[in-house]
């Protein structure tokens, strides 16, 4: 006699279903003074130094790996990390060479300087294909080997000459050299573990070798990352903290109601919550090196006349913008370089926008003025419809919404909005299929030539298809600087933006700031400002 | 004779969307030990209702016992908690109803469906009652009733089913067995055999029988007594005898006339009667049957008639039973027999 | 059985197999590109690593190849991280299926209590709770629901954590607001099926038995009724699966849902297809499921493939 | 005879048998629909969701001119308020938009989605369903098969493709929805015609030498029409609900335009700041749910008694 029972069934099916995923639940984070948690927006893509490009994998790098140099804890300048005293600079200031100090990786071998020159040729070696190889290209010889043309990988400007002493030769002199060496791309890696686990490298956290504050002990993907304190660091005896946790809250009031019921002690405050909290006692803001804008795609006829585009810029109100539906602690724009870039001029430390204040403009009848003009020009009576293309993210939305109901209400200019999943609008971007493209750039590194280069006749990023001789004059020589002058460099990078923004090449919009929350009894957390997106340094922190 | 069952004056309707359905108006009735009382009538005159009200099967709301009282060895039952009712159906009364079809469980063996009474009423093992069960499946005539026990409806044929039911019904050795239409579903050679294992096992248990049927030839074979229901109302009743040779309702001349006669006419045909059943909603003021009552006066119109005792245990509601229609019932009579 | 079985075994994997075809080459005509960070990238490093992941190739070869390592069990690697795809999906599973069957669980039981007591105890309270309760689960938005749920009880009051995973009090909101649509639709369900047996012939003939109201119930009427709810499991499962998309990014629990939408609008090929698989042999299995759970509820249904 | 009352004789005069009359007694009969509408009129829920229907259609054609705003001007200065200052009765959105207007314009287009896209799956549904179920045989397997095959796909997968192709709007999202919507529309007719075609006055009809055609359209289809119809009252909340989860996730109709689901969107990012952005939006398209629910109710009951509660 056959049973027929559902009840079990059923009882059997909830018990099998429970106990495949009994085993995931680790137990819950508690809220002890050597547990830091925090919320991530998202989830490193790529943990390889060679070839990490995301923010969210920066924050675990800059943490678990050390170079020459790191972020210091003022989190404006850089300090010494793994190099040992100063460098030695030859004359023309094309080659350094570096002494490594004692220290060791997690499984105890210690740091040798052949660990950095594998590091970085692999990374420069085309079959790796890392995507932000030309951060090394003012490596001698770096860019010709990284695109295969002339160079071979021994000629690459990097060596150890024992296991202690690296040398560098550079194509051209840097003044900003310490900043670029605390970059992933010039963090050491092993030869031998990389070997080892080939294609897996760096995928889990078993995959790698650390030698920075912390190790990474465990990555459960889409959900969490654990950092332990590395006993085996240089500097073992500043880290307080034993343990660091980073979950991974892709939905903005995640996180928000992740921070207010204490589950996480740090969090990025995104979307519309940023209202509520930006001038919280808890909030941090941290002003980032990107640059948001408007380009205008002068293959268009319309917005290849100079008048046109300079009514648009004039009928965007960045400040409105900034404080109606940003509402965060961004700066409205009035130019292309973020106010917290440097200059690398004669003084160091001073910003590119302290040398070359640029105010936003708003002015809605100058604008008519000028757009009335310009279609007078183009012997049109009315403007046609634009094309805004942008991302599909709730943020990208809003900007479109914001800007077709300006121009509109400005200028009587009809905007249409596409909002493109992120590789389309990118395709549509390089293919110049648009009017307009909402453009956030993110410098390489902290000097405002890695904005004004952009914009270069030809240039890969050139989306507006703009071409003056002079603007392309002024950024040769300041790239050359034949005279080694920082100042003369300096200045002619100064007029390269006023051309630019006299031109109307860009609608300049904002400088992006991110705002944290962090609980009061976190102490000595670090926000850096540089490099890829915000970073946060774990190797001070505290908690009461 | 004991009367072991008696039905008194019982009302019940049915609330529906479109209002109140009176469906049994004032049924009185008894059934003595041992007996078979048969109650006819049209489809929709209310006697499954009856039927199901003694064992109060009718669901309540939509349903409602307006009045009455139905006396089981005394007691009565209407008045009965859903708990002391659990101990009488099955045990006392037990039913089979009209469609094999659906008046068994499709999920469920038919062994277990027959287990179930027994272990609920006669308090035995599992294992006793699976014997029990099967001994009756036996006795209900179903071959090999080892493996028809762990079979399930749909593999049973429909007179099997109808079998199968009996031997639930009997299972727990009811003093009173209700049968509603229990044939009516069935090919005609079936409705015999099942009709003679009914009075069989009557005869071997002493089961009283409650036979609800519309089928006139049914009755005459196995009732003692018959009940002629019309509109929610019992219009006749009396001995098996009295109503055969001597009817005395327009309506059971009509239910006669409608059945055909062994010793009738080839030529002569089965006269139906015309038109429909009232519509209970709103019962008629007068007598439910005037309407379609060939003998029909004026009073019928108006007043409805009482149940009047002709002879001891024969009973009819009729005005023509009135003294001041006594020269018209003669001209009726006389005219009935003169066709 | 066991040749019904095999039958209808055979008939998923020709189903799944036209799927992963339909979707390989669908994914593949879509514009744009699957680098993720192509802005910065020059011609030959794009080249370089869509060779790395045989993108160069003929789409004929890569869906042969695709195929080929099918059938050893390898899903390939993200092209978004290059994660390996059944790693990122098992990831994934484990908290989906394990809110999602927690909410079709809860769901389907109270939704069965809820359509018992209604269909019991019809027009009375109980009934217009139930029904109310039916209504409002089909009319309230799922998000809705769930941000409802998580800022209220979450963080107004505190009971239960708002969102995250990692305990098991973290999967209680995440698997309360999946189960509400399946309370709404089962509880209806079963409501009208039970209403519908209680009037059967064979329930009068067991109340006849004497048999306690409960026992009927349970014994009788629960079992008939629950053969329509049982349909309906299927496409409820697979409306988990859109639910939970929502809900999973409301309460950021790390499951299937995120991959899945990303995966496609980032054109992320071998996690597109992984997913789908993955979906796909979810769905087909509850359907099959229910077929078998059909069989084993009502015998009339034999198994034998002659079911209509 | 106890109770003796007096009766005059004349009410014993024979009137003999009023057979017509008996026959007028009878109950009408009603028509099935009329009896449909009948039984319908009888639902006091499916009256309250007709009510409300009317009340929700009314004001998403006309609420727009209760107001002096529109659904798409900006005014950042008053944005977010939740009082009904200035006619803005349900107050502003976060760029200061009225919200009654777009509550009304989004409801507006949020219905012309469902019925578009409800229009399509039965179109698409009522033929294959109908070929399928008419010719059966191997017809009838092949598009089983399909259908099987199409079923098991995650239809998100097929949706986000479709609209990764096609420009979002109305028609697009319509057409996405009815792409996998139309299968248990097909269903529901297969199983009709598959009980229908076997009855007898078909069968007369095909003997009568009647073509497929006219079979289908004079005989099956107005006897499917039930079904059709309460699978349409089910399908319009189900594809309204299917078009505010796609704007949810961000894949539906594009700001500034407006849709019920992309208002609760939008109204959700601030749910903590500003409760009424969420609020009026997710109180229309719960309301118009109810409705159609109750509506749907009250015509199944109404249509196919056998459901009847």
């Amino acid at each position: 006699m056959k049973k027929r029972k559902l009840v079990p069934f059923l009882a059997i099916t909830l018990v099998a279903s429970l106990g495949v995923t009994a085993c995931s639940f680790g137990g819950g984070a508690k809220d002890d003074k050597d547990t830091l948690v925090i919320a991530s927006r998202s989830e490193p893509k790529e943990l390889d130094t060679a070839k990490t490009t995301d923010g969210p994998s920066g924050i675990v790098t800059a943490n678990v790996q050390e170079g020459l140099y790191r972020h210091a804890k003022d989190g404006k300048s850089v300090e010494p990390a793994l190099v040992d005293g100063e460098p030695q600079v030859s004359a023309d200031k094309l080659t350094y060479t570096f002494k490594i100090r004692d220290a060791k990786w997690s499984d105890g071998k210690p740091v040798r300087a052949q660990d950095f020159e594998f590091a970085w040729k692999r990374t420069l070696t085309p079959e790796t294909a890392a995507e932000y190889a030309m951060i090394l290209w003012d490596l001698k010889n770096g860019r010709a080997f990284n695109e295969k043309k002339t160079a071979k990988v021994e000629d690459v400007g990097v060596k150890a000459l024992d296991d202690k002493t690296l040398e560098v030769k550079l194509e051209k002199p840097l003044p900003y050299l310490k900043n670029l060496l605390a970059f992933p791309m010039y963090l050491p890696q092993r030869e031998d573990i990389v070997k080892q686990y080939g294609k897996d490298f760096a995928k889990n956290a078993k995959a790698n070798v650390y030698n920075g504050p912390y190790k990474l002990v465990d990555w459960k993907q889409k959900q969490s990352l654990t950092l332990e304190k590395n006993e085996n660091y240089w500097d073992a005896a500043t880290v307080k903290t034993k343990k660091i946790e980073i979950k991974v809250m892709t939905d903005a009031s995640a996180a928000i109601n992740a921070y207010t019921t204490g589950q996480v002690q740090v969090a990025n405050v995104g979307g519309d919550f940023i209202q509520k909290y930006k001038d919280d006692k808890e909030a941090v803001a941290i002003k980032e090196p990107t640059s948001a804008m408007m380009i205008m795609n002068q293959k268009n006829k319309f917005l290849a006349n100079t008048k046109v585009r300079q009514a648009l810029q004039l009928a965007f109100d960045s400040k409105e913008y900034q404080q109606g539906v940003l509402q965060d602690k961004s700066t409205a724009a009035g130019g292309l370089v973020p106010g917290n870039v440097k200059g690398n001029g004669k003084d160091l430390e001073k910003l590119f926008r302290e040398s070359a204040p640029a105010e936003p403009k708003f002015d809605v009848t100058e604008a008519k003025r000028l757009l009335a003009e310009g279609l007078k020009e183009l012997g049109m009576d009315k403007a046609p419809e634009l094309e805004l293309i942008g991302d599909d993210t709730t943020s990208a939305k809003r900007h479109g919404e914001y800007v077709k109901d300006s121009f509109k209400k400005n200028l009587g200019v009809d905007v249409k909005i596409s909002s493109l999943p992120f590789q389309q609008r990118r395709d549509r971007t390089t293919n110049g299929q648009f009017d307009l493209v909402a453009f956030l750039w993110q410098g390489d590194y902290n000097d405002a030539m890695s904005y004004l280069d952009l914009f270069v006749t030809g240039g890969p990023f050139n989306y507006a298809k703009w071409s003056n001789k002079e603007y392309d004059a002024l950024i040769k020589k300041a790239q050359e600087n034949k005279s080694g002058d920082s100042q003369e460099r300096l200045d002619a990078m100064i007029q390269a933006e006023k051309i630019l923004l006299d031109e109307a090449v860009i609608i300049p919009e904002y400088y992006r700031t991110m705002t944290y929350l962090v609980k009061p009894t976190v102490k000595d957390m670090v926000f850096s400002s540089e490099g890829f997106g915000e970073e946060l340094s774990f190797k001070w922190v505290q908690k009461k | 004779m004991s009367k072991i069952l008696e039905v008194r004056d019982l009302h019940v309707s049915f609330h529906t969307y479109s209002g109140e359905v009176k469906a049994v108006r004032g049924v009185s009735f008894d059934v003595e030990k041992g007996q078979t009382l048969a109650i006819v009538g049209e489809s929709g005159c209310g006697k499954s209702v009856t039927s199901q009200a003694i064992m109060k099967l009718i669901l309540t709301p939509p349903g409602e016992y307006k009045h009455g009282e139905v006396l089981y060895n005394g007691k009565d039952l209407v008045k009965m908690s859903e708990k002391e009712m659990e101990q009488v159906r099955g045990k006392e009364i037990a039913m089979i109803f009209q469609d094999p079809m659906t008046s068994l469980n499709p999920t469920m063996t038919v062994g277990k469906q027959i287990m179930e009474g027994i272990i609920k009423h006669q308090k035995l093992s599992k294992a006793e009652a699976k014997e029990k069960a099967i001994e009756m499946l036996k006795l209900v005539g179903i071959p090999s009733p080892e493996s028809r026990f762990t079979q399930y409806p749909h593999q049973f044929s429909g007179g099997m089913r109808q079998r199968a039911m009996i031997a639930i019904a009997l299972s727990c050795n009811p003093n009173v067995l209700i049968a509603d239409e229990p044939t009516t579903a069935l090919d005609v050679t079936i409705q015999a055999q099942i009709m003679d294992l009914m009075k069989d096992l009557q005869e071997r248990l002493g089961t009283s029988i409650i036979l609800i049927t519309h089928d006139l030839g049914v009755v005459a074979e196995t009732a003692d007594r018959v009940a002629v229901m019309y509109a929610g109302k019992v219009v006749e009743s009396g001995t098996i005898n009295e109503i055969f040779a001597e009817p005395r309702h327009p309506y059971t001349w009509g239910l006669m006339n409608s059945m055909p006669k062994l010793n009738q006419d080839r030529s002569e045909e089965l006269s139906p009667i015309p038109g429909a059943p009232p519509d209970l909603l709103a019962p008629p003021k007068g007598c439910a049957f005037a309407a379609r009552c060939k003998y029909a006066m004026k009073i019928c119109q108006e007043v409805d008639p009482e149940l009047i005792e002709h002879s001891k245990d024969h009973r009819v509601a009729c005005w023509l039973e009135h003294p001041m229609a006594e020269a018209y019932r003669r001209e009726v009579v006389e005219g009935r027999q003169s066709v | 059985m066991a040749r019904y079985i095999l039958k209808r075994f055979s008939l998923m994997i020709v189903t799944l197999f036209i799927i992963i075809t339909a979707t390989f080459f669908l994914i593949h005509s879509l514009p744009g590109s699957p680098l993720q960070n192509a802005e910065k990238l020059t011609p030959e490093l794009q080249a370089q690593i869509l060779a790395q992941y045989g993108l160069d190739q003929p789409i004929h070869i890569q869906y042969f190849k695709y195929l080929g390592g099918l059938v050893q069990g390898d899903l390939g690697t993200s092209i978004a991280n290059g994660q390996s795809v059944t790693g990122l999906l098992m990831n994934g599973f484990s908290a989906s299926v394990f809110i999602g069957a927690q909410g079709l669980i809860l769901g389907i039981v109270i939704g069965l209590i809820l359509g018992v007591l209604a269909a019991l105890k019809r027009n009375t309270w109980i009934d217009s709770f139930a029904t109310g309760t039916s209504i409002i689960g089909v009319s309230v938005p799922s998000f809705v629901l769930a941000a409802t749920l998580s800022y209220f009880i979450g963080v107004e009051l505190g009971w239960l954590p708002a969102n995250l995973w990692g305990t098991y009090e973290h999967t209680i909101l995440p698997s309360i607001a999946l189960s509400f649509p399946v309370v709404a639709q089962i509880s209806r369900y079963v409501r009208t099926e039970m209403v519908e047996v209680l009037e059967q012939d064979y329930m009068r003939t067991a109340k006849a038995k004497g048999i306690s109201r409960l026992a009927i119930t349970v014994k009788h009427a629960l079992r008939n009724a629950l053969i329509p709810a049982v349909t309906v499991m299927g496409p409820l499962a697979a409306g988990i699966i859109t639910g939970s998309l929502v809900v999973e990014s409301i309460f950021a629990v790390p499951g299937m849902g995120k991959i899945f939408v990303d995966s496609i609008t980032s054109k992320d090929y071998t996690m597109v297809m992984g997913s789908t698989i993955f979906y796909s042999v979810l769905i087909i299995s509850a359907l099959f499921i229910v077929d078998l759970l059909y069989g084993i509820i009502d015998p009339r249904i034999r198994i034998s493939g002659a079911k209509e | 005879m106890s109770t003796e009352k007096t009766y005059t004789p004349e009410l014993f005069e024979p009137i003999g048998q009023l057979e017509k009359r008996a026959e007028q007694l009878n109950r009408k009969q009603v028509g099935v629909w009329k009896d449909a509408w009948l039984r319908f009129r009888q639902n006091k829920g499916a009256l309250i969701g007709v009510a409300l229907l009317l009340v929700i259609g009314l004001l998403a054609i006309f609420g727009p001119l209760m107001n002096d705003h529109n659904w798409e001007t900006q005014n950042l200065a008053i944005k977010n308020q939740s009082a009904n200052i200035d006619g803005h009765y349900m107050g502003t959105d976060h760029f200061g938009r009225d919200l009654w207007q777009r509550v009304w314009y989004g409801a507006k287009i949020s219905l012309e989605i469902a019925f578009l896209a409800v229009f399509l799956d039965v179109v698409i549904g009522v033929t294959i369903g109908g070929i399928s179920g008419y010719f059966g045989g191997r017809i009838d397997m092949f598009i089983q098969r399909f259908i099987e095959v199409i079923y098991s796909i995650p239809n998100l997968i097929i949706i986000i493709m479709l609209l990764m192709w096609m420009e979002p709007g109305i028609l697009a999202i319509a057409i996405a929805i009815a792409l996998t919507g139309w299968v248990p529309m097909s269903r529901i007719v297969r199983a009709q015609i598959l009980k229908l075609r076997s009855q007898e006055y078909v069968l007369a009809a095909r003997t009568l030498g009647a073509s497929h055609k006219r079979i289908l359209l004079k005989h099956l289809i107005p006897n499917v029409m039930g079904p059709i119809i309460i699978a349409v009252t089910f399908s319009i909340p189900s594809a309204i609900f299917f078009e505010a989860f796609l704007s949810f996730i961000g894949l539906g109709i594009r700001p500034p335009e407006a849709s019920l689901g992309l208002l609760i969107s939008e109204g959700n990012q601030i749910l903590q700041l500003f409760p009424h952005v969420l609020l009026w939006p997710a109180l229309v398209l719960s309301v118009l749910m109810l409705a159609f629910n109750l509506v749907g109710d009250g015509l199944r009951d109404a249509l196919d008694p056998r459901m009847k509660k």
